[in-house]
């Protein structure tokens, strides 16, 4: 079992939502963060004086998965997520030891 | 670009500054004045002044927290930049020497002279009259702000607001108020359900409708889509302070201190306390709860309505216009947003609108003199229908031509990337809420 | 079932429409008008009724996020309903022809015939002292909404609300200010200390006390928690608007602009003044450091406090006043926290029953005509301490029998779900603040 | 030690409290009594009450979440602690019989008697006239905790606020309006730039610099950084109802209902606008967007220029007046900022401070009767600017002298940690916004 | 040494960590976030449209704990957090290589 | 690669994201969390009533790197962010399988 965390533009939420829906993902527990990198923030001035932004607003998608279906959900989400301009984020992939649906007790896959 | 229209603005002012002082002075006041119209007048017109800070509310607490700052200032600006398009040009126009029963023709930059203003026949002086209408004309002035909320350039606003209160306001204005032709005709509109309200109704129909609706608000199939507000405490404690203000809206209308305030105070409150009631009941049955949002827009919708008639109807007639403009609020927002697929974020077009339509009319059925249920026949109804066209016709003709010359000179609206990130950021580099963690709106969609 | 009620409210309304316009119709005015006094009572009157924007802010912001949009809307609809409903009853029952000095009897829906009000005997047209009126009994109900906060059934509320404007306040209204038996006795409250806060007051205490209180308030071993408000801003602004109110309060229930009017305002800025700063003092001392929202209630308190005698006592004794308010409302609001276990949110059972009620029975030691202090004896105490609990007996009594039979009818609280997710989901399927994060309440507990 | 503070206080009160009474009895009213000025000044006198609130939400509004409840609470006590210090004392000091043409010396604690009143020469009550100036005294004193805020201990703070509402405002407003020496030179500050905003805007420079600025201001290369607020949207309530309040501000000052006030609303009104219109195409042009905040400083700039002259001048020399005010907000804030390197969260300094030496300067050109540029010479500019520096150095050397002793006896600010978590936590143990997800500022700078 | 990551409804949040606690576990964090999985949200109207509420609040817990009291912390928070309707979430478990106290430096199981 | 998850305290945030800058490391992410451990919270008084706070704001910074910065980061953010009292929080170190950059698609070491 797999998490993939996908750390991205606010509004592409949605979109990458659809698409994990289609392909047949319904869970998901998002967060708003703030996140710098090679995308460098912005200049502002307020009140005479320079502001430099260089946290921006970002999206994180953690969904936990089965192994199989890692490559599958990636290479969707970079679809939908991708603008080609700097920003866009990455997708992290961690392993995940036990998963348990607090609802039932069930363990392990059957629980994702 | 911008250093030279603020030099061509600073010149134009002292040019004209110094040519009206002249004007101004050397001569003695001959009005009858009473004091304590003045006051009644003057306090009345600071009521109507606080509404300003009711509309901010109303419109920041309705949209969405990354557009705050901009409505706010847009809502600032539409009383400064107004306050002095109206005192220089728009009041003249307005009240001004009647050309054709059209326009005024005088009176511009506060160059009242006494013996004119004697004429004009009130006992309070000039400027507390001048104050009284300034406020005015900004409120006709910021109603659009609303409608074309979270999407529309700063400096395409700040054209349209100066636009709105020199000239289309005031013509309207003259044909009611200052002497011409409607006025003529025994049109009864006495603070402004027409005036005001609906000239910045209609201005703000046309503006959204050739704005467009904001990013995610229909679906591609045409469905709408809810986009909620921020901050329902500061939309409501908009509604509380335009509820307040409206008690100088209408009762100081009345330009002077009589046996007539008292009714005209008691006719707005019941008509405001019923719009409200009505919507909550009707949104309660229709949509299962009681909106929040739609049952204040319902209070605004009734004050609206009886703005026409506060001192013609008596206070059942009140009653029923309240509940009246009631049913217009929740149809006619419903209609704007599915049948029309105008995207108008706090309901401007349906509150001002067209609840200022339906309480104009509404004066042709329940004037106590002349309304047809009191027996009246429909001669004053007709003649409040052709105001209520006349005014339209004028409002959204004049409005669709500014707004499509803006749209074609210096562009409406702002970028897909900007309005995305948010008019604050991207007109006025700042955040409205910088130490609150803003959740994405999809996060509650 | 709602439609069915709708229809009824609609049929009734009209009948009685039509039936009270014929009354209203005919007779020519009599009664004394004076220009001045009518700008007085009237712009009292709009300062009044906007002291509702100020308990809808303070309320909220004394509550948790999660319900700010209930509680706005129950301090809107407070206005609007009781608007009409005092209008259409209230008022009759309050001013209208005296019946055994417990009840009037007549002026409903707004049919005051001319040579009635003439013998009523103020120089203000009757319309303009109903508006004053009416703001008043807004008032009165929209304390309770503060105590019940939080876990209300709405539906519950609305109705309590009605109940409260149409019959409750107005008969006490008519006992004190109507010319019923309390004003034969000589009993003083001058602007509704007694009349419209405790009223209120005593009915939230009975309101809040059947409902219990909310989820997480009391530990097991019944000792209290905190339950932050979510807002101190908002609700710091609620007092700055309530004390701006009191102006017209206090002053405006002169009814006429004379001599008096100063000291009145000074009284009521220096009771509130005193009650603020001493509540400051007595926490920082008690509590190690000042309480932000305790004192904003030793303002208001202050100001409860001051109203039955702003123009009896001298400034001085207004000072003692507020301090002495200050003292009943740190120590009340333990009371009711600890002692009687009843949840109380923002502290209006304290602030309007017990500073009302404080303030009442000051008069008879302060009145600088008449209190004991000032060697006036013990008569005029003894008169106020006897209004004082024949008030709290009728109201606690009616609310008891009010708001039991809306608990076994439809239920006066929401389920344990719905309070855990507010409200504003619950009632009115929306949110106050989509747009912000907000935490977990048990994050800050 | 608090204890012993509390009981000394209420010693104090009660025997001064006794010894007044006598005074206040006995005597016949023999002054005028006009109930129209009356009414008037009284309202006006509400309308600049209600300031407070605007001041305290754009205090709270232009700085950080966590400090929100300590500025409110702060903004309060002003009111609060004013009220009563001014009412003893300070009142006296401003308008009692004059000694040497420096300060009041009689009318303490209320203590007018009838026949000194009566010279006094107006027409409305004592204690109306009273309750007016205690409003504009708690208006100089509330001026200095946006300076000092985000920083300065809670005890210092109250220490100064009484201190300056008992003493340091009310000899000079003894000066210029209670009958001293600047009054007899014909010095104009009609409704208070030089002697209410000035007195404020000077202490709270010389608070604001010996307290240093908040951590995180200026890097050790001196260079500053923007600490952005945490609501633009109460920001910008709070100037709304500020402008507001100027319509009692102003126009209340002239203490009668008389045929200038409509004038003066104008003038007023137009400042205001012109005020803020300037610094938006100012800011848009130097920093690329039209600043939201600074615009915000623009309107209330305007309006603190035009109050010395607002009944002197024009509207031509009101609308100049504003631009020029406007210039100045955008200079002076980048100059206190950059230049002074004194920190000043809110730009009262500036706002205050430099547009009111220059409102009350400008009295000196735009004097329709007297003014430089309308053929008057230079005589009133010079007393003008003889005026403006006598009060700014009599409230840069009190207020020194203040806030180092306060410094050296109890500690002027507070601990590093403290102002690191914010002071609603340190010195109040409470959040403002209990329920929203606060972000840390260096998230988002 | 694992990290135990639970995602449930806000409101148990209390019990949760009074459990944990009586385990001798002290120590969390805590945050919110917004979930979507079997629980499909709400629909309300907002003026007139529907709106449909799909991701919904949720708090997540994360512990850092030997990875022999894994098991029995699970159990336990299962006991108090079952409603047994869904939306009750889930528990992840993963691996942590490294632990370090910020404030002594220490490192691994002690630094817990 | 290995994700560093610091927990501390917020105000010490601008240091650290100077610190690991002059590392070379540029990008994070971050979030504002509540926590508690061995610093246990505040009592104070609110209306009279006794409030304990027990969850004390913190904030989150998450940075993947390459597995030899691992130690260096952690040394250097030690140093910083280190008060010596309780409360200045934990780093936690993970293993990360997979990371892809979504603007151009880039997996692995090169992604980071
Ligand atoms: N190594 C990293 N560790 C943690 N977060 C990262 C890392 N790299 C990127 N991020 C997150 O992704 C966001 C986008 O990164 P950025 O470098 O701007 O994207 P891109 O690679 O598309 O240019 C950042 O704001 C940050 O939140
Ligand atoms: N596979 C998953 N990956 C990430 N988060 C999940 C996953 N499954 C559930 N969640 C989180 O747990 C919450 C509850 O899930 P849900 O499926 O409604 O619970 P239950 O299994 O009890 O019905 C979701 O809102 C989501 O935040
Ligand atoms: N075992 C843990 N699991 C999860 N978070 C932890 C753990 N230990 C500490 N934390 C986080 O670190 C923060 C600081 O912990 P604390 O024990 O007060 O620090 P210190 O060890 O320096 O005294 C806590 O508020 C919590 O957010």
């Amino acid at each position: 079992m797999k998490k993939i965390e996908i750390i991205t533009r606010p509004e592409k939420l949605e979109e990458i939502k659809a698409i994990v829906e289609k392909l047949g993902q319904y869970s998901m527990t998002v967060s708003m963060v703030s996140g710098c990198g090679l995308q460098k923030g912005r200049k502002e001035v307020y009140r005479g004086v320079e502001v430099s932004i260089n946290l921006l607003p970002k999206v994180k998608i953690e969904m936990v998965v089965g192994a199989d279906k890692v490559d599958m959900i990636i290479d969707n989400v970079c679809k939908v997520a991708q603008t080609g301009e700097v920003g866009d984020g990455k997708i992290f992939v961690y392993n995940i030891e036990e998963v348990v649906r607090i609802r039932t007790g069930e363990k392990g896959t059957v629980a994702i | 670009m911008k250093k030279k229209i603020l030099l061509l603005v600073l010149t134009v002012l002292v040019f004209v500054a110094f040519s009206t002082v002249a004007f101004a002075e050397g001569e003695e006041a001959t009005y009858e004045f009473s004091a304590v119209d003045t006051v009644w007048v003057l306090v009345a017109g600071f009521l109507v002044f606080f509404m300003q800070a009711g509309f901010a509310m109303v419109e920041a607490g309705f949209t969405r927290a990354k557009n705050a700052s901009n409505i706010i200032m847009k809502n600032m600006m539409d009383v400064a930049i107004g306050s002095i398009a109206f005192w220089a040009v728009g009041f003249g126009l307005m009240f001004g020497a009647d050309k054709l029963g059209l326009v005024g023709s005088s009176w511009f930059f506060g160059s009242v002279s006494t013996s004119s203003w004697a004429e004009f026949g009130i006992t309070i002086p000039f400027e507390a009259f001048m104050l009284f209408q300034t406020v005015f004309a900004a409120t006709a002035a910021t109603i659009v702000s609303g409608a074309m909320a979270e999407r529309t350039k700063f400096s395409s606003y700040i054209i349209y607001s100066f636009v709105i209160s020199i000239v289309i306001y005031p013509i309207v204005g003259h044909w009611i108020w200052g002497g011409g032709w409607l006025n003529g005709l025994g049109f009864t509109d006495f603070a402004g359900s027409t005036v005001v309200h609906s000239v910045g109704g209609w201005a703000a129909l046309v503006g959204a409708s050739i704005l467009g609706p904001r990013i995610g608000k229909y679906n591609k199939d045409g469905k709408p889509n809810a986009i909620p507000g921020h901050s329902i405490t500061l939309g409501a404690l908009g509604v509380f302070i335009l509820w307040f203000g409206w008690f100088g809206f209408n009762p100081g209308s009345e330009l002077a201190a009589d046996g007539a305030l008292g009714l005209i105070a008691m006719t707005t409150n019941l008509a405001a306390a019923a719009g409200g009631v009505t919507v909550m009941f009707i949104t309660w049955v229709r949509y299962k709860k009681p909106d929040v949002s739609m049952t204040l827009n319902g209070v605004l919708g009734g004050l609206v309505g009886i703005t026409a008639g506060c001192a013609a109807v008596d206070m059942v007639g009140a009653v029923f216009i309240g509940i009246i403009a009631g049913f217009f609020v929740v149809f006619g927002v419903e209609f704007v947003d599915r049948v029309l697929k105008v995207d108008d974020p706090v309901g401007a077009v349906t509150v001002h609108g067209i609840c200022g339509a339906v309480g104009t009319i509404s004066v042709g059925l329940f004037a106590v003199d002349g309304g047809l249920f009191y027996g009246g026949g429909i001669e004053l109804l007709g003649i409040q229908a052709l105001g209520v066209v006349a005014v339209a016709a004028w409002t959204m003709g004049t409005a669709f031509v500014l707004f499509k010359t803006i749209k074609a000179v210096v562009g409406l609206r702002v970028t897909k990337e900007e309005e995305e990130v948010g008019l604050d950021i991207g007109e006025h580099g700042t955040e409205a809420y910088g130490d609150f963690q803003i959740k994405t709106p999809s996060m509650f969609i």
